[in-house]
Formats: C-alpha cells, structure tokens, sequence
C-alpha cells in the first residue's frame, strides 16, 4: 500500500526545462514515476521528451489531474512556484531547493496549512514509495520495494542507511526525507503517524540528528501511539556546541537538541538507537525476530 | 548573520523604535567627542558575544577624557575571543526596570513567536518558564493589536507602558518581516520615567536572505579558511582535531566525524561538499583541506548525483599538481564507483566499501598503527 | 437536538461592558444561555452581574471552555476581535456589528476558514436553538422550541416570520441570521446542510431577499441534497433595480439577484414560494400534511 | 462610494499606474487653457455614469476655443440625469488594442476576485462568458507573481506587455486594499505601442470604510432627504409612489413595500428606522416622510429592541408640534405592545395587529376607498 506515493500518482515537475529539472525527471521517469506535466513559465505549449510543458499550474491543473509537484527551482523565487502549486490545488509538494529563506517557509507552510496540502522539505532529497513512485533526487537503484518505512533529516546519510538495508535484504515501503532546514513541513510525528497505519510497513528506521526538538517530539509520539518497531539512528554526536553542522537546523543551541537528550527521549519510549549506521539490519533483525 | 549592537540599534531606530541618544566610534577620539557631546554615558565594546559587562567592554563615565582612555585600550584588543572594531558610546538611561522582548522564529511550530518577559537584563534562558511569556504569531495576519494587548497583559505593565510596548512590537515585526531576521531581541527594554526604550539589540539575518538584504553591511563570523569554502560553495566548520574530512551530504559528514570520534580519532574539520560536486570543484575542496595541515585525511564518498569517478580523479589532480603530503583513506560506492576505483587503484590506493572501515583506518594511520 | 448551539453551548460575550453587551447579555442569561464570561479591555479582573470578565479572550479561554463567542464591537474594532476570538480557538463567532468594512471582512473570513472557525453574520441577529441557547438580540419571546428551522438574511422579518410560526402552533428548532452584508461567513446551503441532517428539524423556512446569488445556490443545494419540505419567502419584490434597500447585499445590480429569477430557481427545486409572509404556517400544514 | 473618474485616475496615478497627460478643468477657460498646452486631447465630462460618448459627454479636438466652446455646453447642464461640474481634458491615446481590468469583491466567494478581458472598451457585462479571465485571490496571500503570470497567460499578450500587466494588477490590487475598495476597474486599458495606459477609471470605496478613507473627497450621489436620513442614522431610498413608509428592519420595510405593492399601491419611499430608534429618532424620521407630501403614512413596527410605546409616543409629539395633514395606518405588535396601543388610541387611532392588513388598508385610504 506505502503512503503519500501510489502506482498512480500523478507527479507534475515545475522547472523541468532548467539542468536539474531536466535530469531528475529523467530519473523519475525511469524509476517508473508518471511525469505528466512540467511547468516553465514561457515555454508553455512545448514538451519535454513526451511530457507536456506549461506556461503555468493553473494552467497544467486544467488539462491533467495531478496529485503532487515537485520543484527545480532557484530558492528565490521557490515561494512564488510553492504558492502557485498550493493555490492551484495541489495536494502534495516537494521542496527540493534548499537556502529557502526561512520568512518564505514560514509563509509556504501558513498558506499549506489553510489549503490542506502537505509539503516535504524544504532542502529533502524527496520521498519514495519504492518501486511505486518517487518524487525527488535518491539514486534510484537502492530503493526497491520492501516492508520497512524510512524517515529522515538528511539525505546522503538516508541513502546510506537504505543501502545497508538493501545489502541486508530489507526492502523500503516509503521513504521521507523531512528535509535539512530549521522549518520544513512534513515532520517525523507525520510520518510516524501515517507509517503506523500503513499495513505494508513491519518497522520503521528513523534517521534523525542533533538540534531542534523533532526527534523529542517524535519519541513522545512512539510512547503513545507507535506499536511497531522503530530503529532510530542520529548524526551528530560528536558535533561540538555552537556550530552549525550543515544543515541549518543541525545546531546545538543554548543547551537544546543535544545527542545526548535525543537518545535518551527514544530509550524512553522504547527505540532502540544505533550507534552505527551499519548495525541498523541487526537491530532490525532483532526486533522483528528474524 | 548576526548584527553587532550598534547595527541593530540603528535598524530598531529606523523601524521608529526608541533608543538612547548615541554613537558608534572606531577611534579613542570619537569616542572621547561623543561622550563630550552626550554628558553622562555608556560605552560599549561592540564585539558579537554577550556578557561583554563581566569581561571589561562597558563603562559609565562622563569624562570625555576617562571616556578616551578606556576605547583605546578597548580598541582593537581582544574580548571573549572577539577582536573589538567599535565602541558604542550611548547616554546612561534612568532605569527604573528592565523587561525582555524577542521575536524569533518557532521551527517547531513553524511561525514567529514572541518572547517576553518582566525580568530583562538577564540570559532569557534564565527566566523561569513560567515567568515568560510566549505568544504565537500567524505569519498571515501579523502583529494584531489583540496579540500585543495579551502580551502586555502578561507582562502586567502600566496602561502607558502598554501601549509603548505594544507599539514596538508592532515596529519590530515589521523590522522581524521585511529585514528578514531570525531573531530581533531587546534585552533589556529599559522602562525610565514613563518612556520605553530599547538598551540593547540583538538582531540575526537569514543568511538565506541576504541575496535581499543588500543594504545591509556583512558581518564576518567566519574564519579565512570557512570564508574561502563558503565561496566554493562547500559548508565547512573547523574543528580542532588532525583527520581532515570530506564527505558529501550535512548527514553523512556528521556520522563520519561521529565515527572517527567512535574509533578514538578527532576530526580537523566539517566538509560537506554537496550533492553532484564536479572534479573542479572537489579538488578545490581537497585543497583547503591540505591548506589546514591535518595528519590524515578521510573522504567518504556515496555516490548519488555525486560521482565517485570525478572525486576520484579530483584527487589524482591536486595530487599531481601540488602533491598530497599526508595519508589519504578513501570510501567510494555508488554512481561510476568501478571507474572511480580504477583511477584510484593506477594511483595505488585501494578505496574502502564501508564507511566505519574508512573510518577505523585513518583513525589508525594517525595513531601511528 | 437542534444545530451549531445546545443546551450546553459555553459563551463569551465580546464587548460586555458596553451599553448594547450589557443589555443583551441579560436578555441572553435570562433566555438561559449560558454566558460564562465577557471581555472588556482594561476591564479585566471585574465581573458583570456575577460573569466574570476578562481583559483579552486568551484569557477567557486559559480559565474557561468557551464555545461560541458574540461581538458587541463597534465596527471599526471589529476586525480584531474577531480575530481575537478565533486565534484564540474560538469555535463559533457571532458577528453582530453592522457598517463592518468589506475588506475587514474578508480577512476574518480568511483567517476563520483557516482555523476552522464558524462565523455568523455580520450585520445579523444572531442564532438560536429554540428554548436551549440564544447567541444573538431576537426578542426571546418568538423562539420557542419546536422542528421548523429558520435561516434568513434579515432580522426582524425573521421575527415577523417566527412570529407567525409560534401564533400557528409552529415552534423553532434552530434560526439562522446569515447577515444582511454582502460578505458573510454562514450561508444557506451550509445551515441547509445542517438542517436536514438534524432529526429535531422537519421543515425549513427560508427567508431570502433581491440582491446576490445566495438564493440561487441555496436553491442548487435544495435540489441536490435536501430531502425535507422548505417554504420560502423573498423580500423586495417591488424593489427598483441600483438601489440599495437597507442592507448591503439587497441590491439588484447589472440584471443579477432579481426577485422573479430566485423564485423560478426555488420552484425549480421542489421550493414553494410565499407570497406573503402570513401565508408561511399554512404551506407548512400543507408540506407538513398537517 | 463611486468616485469620479478624474478621482479614480489620481489614485491610479498616486499608485503609480500610467494614465495619460491631462487635468481636470471646472471651467470653460481651464478646458481650453489645458487644451492649449497637451494639443490633441480627448474631454470627458465627469458624472458618475458610463454611456457618456453616446450621450454627446465626450470629444476630441486639438483646438483651445473648440475645447472651451464644448466645456462651456457642458458644465452646468444634465448628462444622463447628472449634472456635470467638471471635465477632464487628457492627451488622446494613440489606440493600438484595448483590453478590460478589474478587481472586485466576489460576495459568494468571500475574496477579491480580478476580472480580465482581452476585450476592453465595452461593458464588461456584454464580454462572453468564455473571454472573461476570473481569477480569485486568497487575501493572506495577495497578488503573487504566479497570479498575475496566470492572468497575463489567458490574456494572451505578448511578454512586454505582459510585464506591464502585472504590475500594474500589483499596484491595483494594493490600491484596492488600501483604499478600501469594492470595485477598482480600468476600462479600457490601452495597449499604445508598447506602453500600457488606464484610459478609463470606475472606483467605488466602502461606504462603510470612509471612517479610514478620510483623505478621500467625499462624492455625494444622493438626494438632499436621503443625506438628511442618513445623518439621522436612517436608511431611507425615495422611490415614486405616494404612500410614505416607516418599519423597523431593512428585510421588514422591503416586505412592506412588497405587500403595497401587492394589494395595487405604489410606496413613496423605504425607510428602515432600524432597531431599537428611540422617541427623538422616530420622531425625525416621520418629519422627513412628511416633507415628501406623501398622501398616506404606513409604519410598520414589529418589537423587538424597539418599543411600540416610543414609536406612538413619537408620533403622538410630531402630531402636536407640526401636525400630521395626511392619514396614517399604524401596525404596531412587540415590545411594550399595549402601552403603545394605548398612547395611540387617546389619539383615535386603532393600532393594527397584521402588517398585511395594515398595508391594505393604507393602499384603500389612497385610492379613496
């Protein structure tokens, strides 16, 4: 079953004529995604390699239905294409960009909320319901189709992690990337929550890291409402205070989102924490039994 | 990017919010002219850090000449670590109490929030939380008069104070908004007689959105070294161990640095060198690493957009042209691995498949196993 | 069980101090709503004949469950009480001020849309749920319980319509002020809606006037979706078109909102059409079979 | 409340949205002077009232003493039922395309809504269905570039004109919210080689808005009683029958007329006295019946806030200070119901239970039965 990607989702790609765009719609394509729109403002009427291309959503919107959008574009102008997206309608959006000013996320995750549409990222690789559908950047080889859920702050180290379950013989159901930023849409409790529901998924392996309180709260959530087996890895411990780590939310703060206070919200809500990326097969294994 | 005092103090002042009668001097004479000029003041080192009180940076004094003596000594000396460019010389407020006001940003919740508490003056992590009081602000219909209204309630100030405050902070969420600030903190917000003023400023910049704040004078936190990778385009944060690290991806590069800690190593540094960096750009980015001497050197590739055939031959590149002088692990998988490890291998290296291998390894070689 | 108000219906009156709050509120306390506390800036602290009252709404809402909220605000202050009110969770907002801006508005039906916010009004009497719950200045006499519901746009008209309901035996099950402005939150089809799930209601009495589309789409609605009698009454039938008869929407502009197309709308959808408004009880005996 | 288009065309301007040379003249000689000095000029007159070509109100004329002979026809006289005191003399536009823009209030939708056409210079009633652009517009978000990109898409104008399009919706729909517009429409909006101009404007600001709009000049459409009326707080619209109309309630006095109406009479007037009018209001309010010289009076009174006993007690001292010369037919039920059927029958009259009733009989009183 997965969650938020189906077989059928219908992806529409604004910026598909730019270098990047280009080249992960190919990708998408050849995962098996159907592209059935792009949006390059000027170029509306042309195609690209097949798929049709609009001066505008509104426009795209009319003639195609279409279930989420992804972004290829320069994080100046990714509030604009985001509210275009919101406002004609749809229900799903990949922020790829990072760099989004943070006053601009602020308002693309105000106006998502009024119009009930759930945004991933921004700065996400994207997210994946493996074998079905994939909207983003991921190599398209390590996700193939299993019965793990994944959900994760960082994008590389996700690919990682899911190249050791790969290795393992663990296949993915859907993968999230949240996004690196200090604000970004989809969060871990989102996921968790839709993840628990989805029959497909026997366990979840979350990948979090220092700062911010996002694996806090999604420990509180496995507490009270999570009943399969969740493996969390976190990136960061031998971050010193201070420094920004990367990603602008990868930052221990006045004392806050230390490795040391994550682990210990997880141990209390029963997940298990991997102190190395490659030990998350074994402690899956364990926790499912096998 | 966050803004010295003075700068911050010269933005409340445009946004129409009140601070106190003053000057920024770069010289002992400036300064000395300014207290001249303003009678009783207050100097201030203007350095990027707090609790400039306690390590020397402020005085009162209405001595044009005392006023002189103190910035020169100031001036260009060291404090908390920060070099001092500036003093502040302001006139002394009649305090009568100290509040604290904030706006910043919630990630949590994903919208502005204010801060604010009847006790300024102090770290407002040393307010109780219960003492504090915390207002959510709907980035769609801003800075209400319902908003502030509740805020000064909590604050239980005078009518006359209220409507003060409830006026800057009106003006500092448009400052908050338009100049595109992660934080804009008045602590203290000085209460003398029956007039709000705004004693200190602390205000950071999205650096996100500087591309739209070019009025703004840069504020250099950085390191010559973080400054150079920022131009490459590569996040870099020094660190004060010997194994100098490249990966690529903020996530990946953590759990190397993390690993080498786990092995009893200690990483020289934080590289993140991006997604689908090229060869000219990673060689740039082995350089800098070299430029800082460290004992080993880790780079730990996994191939997405990234391919392992361009790091690859980056490093054979900045070996040939200026020579690599220390041990260089490498992990490569991924997009064009088998390439990548062709060019590595006609260079003698045999790249690693694991990440904790590469790891274990460099933390060896500069222990001497 | 009646709709929106109950028996328990927990509210806050907004401007309780004033002249129109204070009367009105005991005109509602003695109806037997029950009013649990009022806001009154700088008035915070006090109470008003043994309800206490409170400087701001977050306040209100931090000691007490409040329901629904009524505004006896002047119209230029509107605005941000409403907003008070529905930034601070506030369910049910009764907007009684006439002379609201348009624009003022808007932005509270935005930001109520975005909180999930039922609003009534402006420029209307109120809402009541016969013998349960009153929020609103009808005279409590008329509103007797019974199973006609009521929904109009003008005041006292309904009262007149009532009026005759109660002389004919007819008692009210839940009435509807919608507003006579042009911009107002509830609309026909959404009491319709509620209306004809309600067991207690078993007709509906609909009171309409020239001006806008409200009437039409009401009438869309009926035909679609509504399955219990309504008898209808429209005023303004010898209104001369571009002039403004009272209320800010009762206006026939450029040939739209006119009497004889929201009649032929009505009877296309199974809807009699009074002609008078003493003649409402009998075509509700005839509907009604009685 | 609708403003001239000269009005209209200052804010535009003030907006910063391009509207040809030209000035608005209230004489003959500033007609012809203004002629002189931009040369081939069109002259409008200005009413509030569109037709104004077919109606001899507009010329074009390079020619002073022809532009100040018109002018001088002009000002002064009727034009569509209205009186012209000023006129607008503009430099004629060179008219290579005319297209249609506005934003308005969509009443069902709750939000601003643009309305466009590729076909301007008509009635935007008489453009098909299909030609109109209608785009709605979220108020927390405003006009966003996608906005306009969407309405200059389906406009289907070339990309410099499509860039001019947009900013100028920009800066209308910021005029539109500042000013406290219901309507700001251009019509035409003129496509003159490459520029685009607002040569036509209709802007109509809430009239329940002018308490923030004070800068505005105030334009005053009604009669002298429906100015008095609305100083006394009243609703009053003179219609042209002869039997004068007093209820409580704007749906209430609509029905009134509606059953005058349905029983063969004409109604003089609507006068919603509104809820709650005491002695003193109701009493002005029948003064101001009176001075039409209607031949009857109904008042319709159902109590709820107002009470029956102020309404008699109103009529009963307008009766004996100024006299009452015309019959009157009273329908009086609610609040204080028997007090105010007493107050009345001293005065010989017996109060009415139905409102149909009552206008039945006033309709009989008029027609002489």
């Amino acid at each position: 079953m997965a969650v938020y990607l189906f077989a059928d989702t219908q992806v529409l790609v604004q910026g598909i004529t730019g270098k990047q765009g280009s080249f992960h719609t190919r990708q998408m394509v050849s995962y098996g995604t159907k592209i059935v729109a792009g949006v390059s403002p000027g170029k509306g009427g042309q195609n690209f390699e097949g798929i049709p291309v609009y001066h505008t959503v509104a426009a795209a919107v009319t003639e195609q239905r279409i279930d989420a959008s992804i972004l290829f574009i320069p994080a100046p102008f990714a509030k604009d294409a985001a509210f275009e997206a919101i406002d004609a309608g749809i229900k799903i959006l990949v922020l790829l960009p990072e760099h989004i000013p943070i006053h601009d996320a602020m308002a693309i995750m105000a106006f998502a909320k009024s119009r009930g549409t759930t945004v991933v990222g921004p700065n996400t690789f994207g997210i994946v319901s493996s074998g079905k559908c994939k909207i983003g950047i991921m190599p398209n080889r390590f996700f193939l189709p299993g019965n793990i859920g994944v959900v994760s702050r960082s994008g590389t180290l996700c690919y990682e992690i899911v190249g050791n379950l790969t290795a393992s013989g663990y296949g993915t159901s859907t993968v999230v990337g949240l996004g690196g930023d200090r604000v970004v849409g989809l969060n871990f409790t989102d996921v968790l929550k839709e993840l628990e529901k989805d029959r497909q998924t026997e366990a979840v392996v979350l990948v979090g890291e220092i700062g911010g309180s996002a694996e806090e709260e999604a420990a509180e959530f496995i507490k009270a409402n999570v009943t399969k087996p969740v493996i969390a890895y976190l990136a960061g411990k031998s971050a010193p205070p201070g420094k920004r780590m990367g990603h602008a939310g990868a930052i221990i703060e006045r004392g806050k989102g230390t490795f040391e206070g994550k682990v210990k919200a997880f141990e209390a809500a029963g997940v298990s924490v991997a102190q190395l990326p490659f030990q998350v097969p074994a402690f899956l294994d364990k926790a499912l039994k096998k | 990017m966050k803004l010295y005092e003075y700068m911050g103090k010269e933005l409340l002042a445009r946004y129409g919010i009140p601070v106190p009668e003053g000057g920024v001097a770069a010289t002992p004479e400036e300064a000395a002219e300014l207290t001249g000029k303003i009678g009783s003041v207050v100097i201030k080192a203007q350095i990027l850090s707090g609790k400039r009180g306690k390590a020397g940076g402020i005085i009162f004094t209405d001595n044009h000449a005392e006023a002189g003596r103190f910035s020169a000594d100031l001036l260009g000396s060291e404090l908390n670590g920060y070099k001092v460019e500036a003093v502040l010389v302001e006139k002394k407020l009649q305090i009568e109490r100290e509040l604290y006001l904030a706006i910043t940003v919630d990630s949590a919740a994903r919208n502005p929030l204010i801060l604010a508490s009847a006790k300024g003056g102090i770290d407002i992590e040393d307010v109780p939380e219960e003492e504090l009081v915390k207002m959510a602000l709907d980035v769609t219909v801003g800075m209400q008069p319902f908003v502030t209204r509740e805020v000064t309630r909590r604050l239980a100030v005078s009518d006359v104070v209220a409507a003060q405050i409830a006026d800057i902070l009106s003006k500092l969420y448009r400052l908050f908004v338009e100049m595109d600030a992660e934080l804009a903190e008045i602590n203290p917000l000085v209460i003398s007689g029956e007039t709000v003023i705004a004693a200190d400023a602390k205000i950071t910049i999205d650096d996100d959105a500087l591309f739209r704040q070019s009025a703004l004078p840069l504020v250099e936190e950085r390191t010559a070294a973080e400054k150079k990778a920022h131009e490459l385009g590569l996040s870099y944060v020094e660190l004060d161990g010997d194994i100098a690290v490249m990966a690529n991806g903020a996530g990946i590069t953590m759990a190397t640095l993390d690993l080498i800690q786990y092995y009893g190593g200690a990483a020289a540094n934080f590289l993140d060198a991006g997604g689908g960096a090229g060869v000219e750009q990673t060689a740039r980015a082995l350089e800098l690493l070299l430029s800082k001497n460290p004992r080993a050197i880790l780079i730990n590739i996994f191939g997405g957009i990234t391919r392992c055939d361009d790091v690859a031959q980056a490093f054979v590149d900045v070996k040939k042209n200026s020579g690599i002088p220390v041990p260089v692990v490498i992990r490569l998988v991924g997009t064009n691995e088998e390439k990548g490890r062709e060019i590595l291998l006609a260079e003698g290296i045999n790249a690693y498949k694991l990440m904790h291998e590469a790891a274990q390894r460099a933390v060896e070689i500069v222990k001497g196993n």
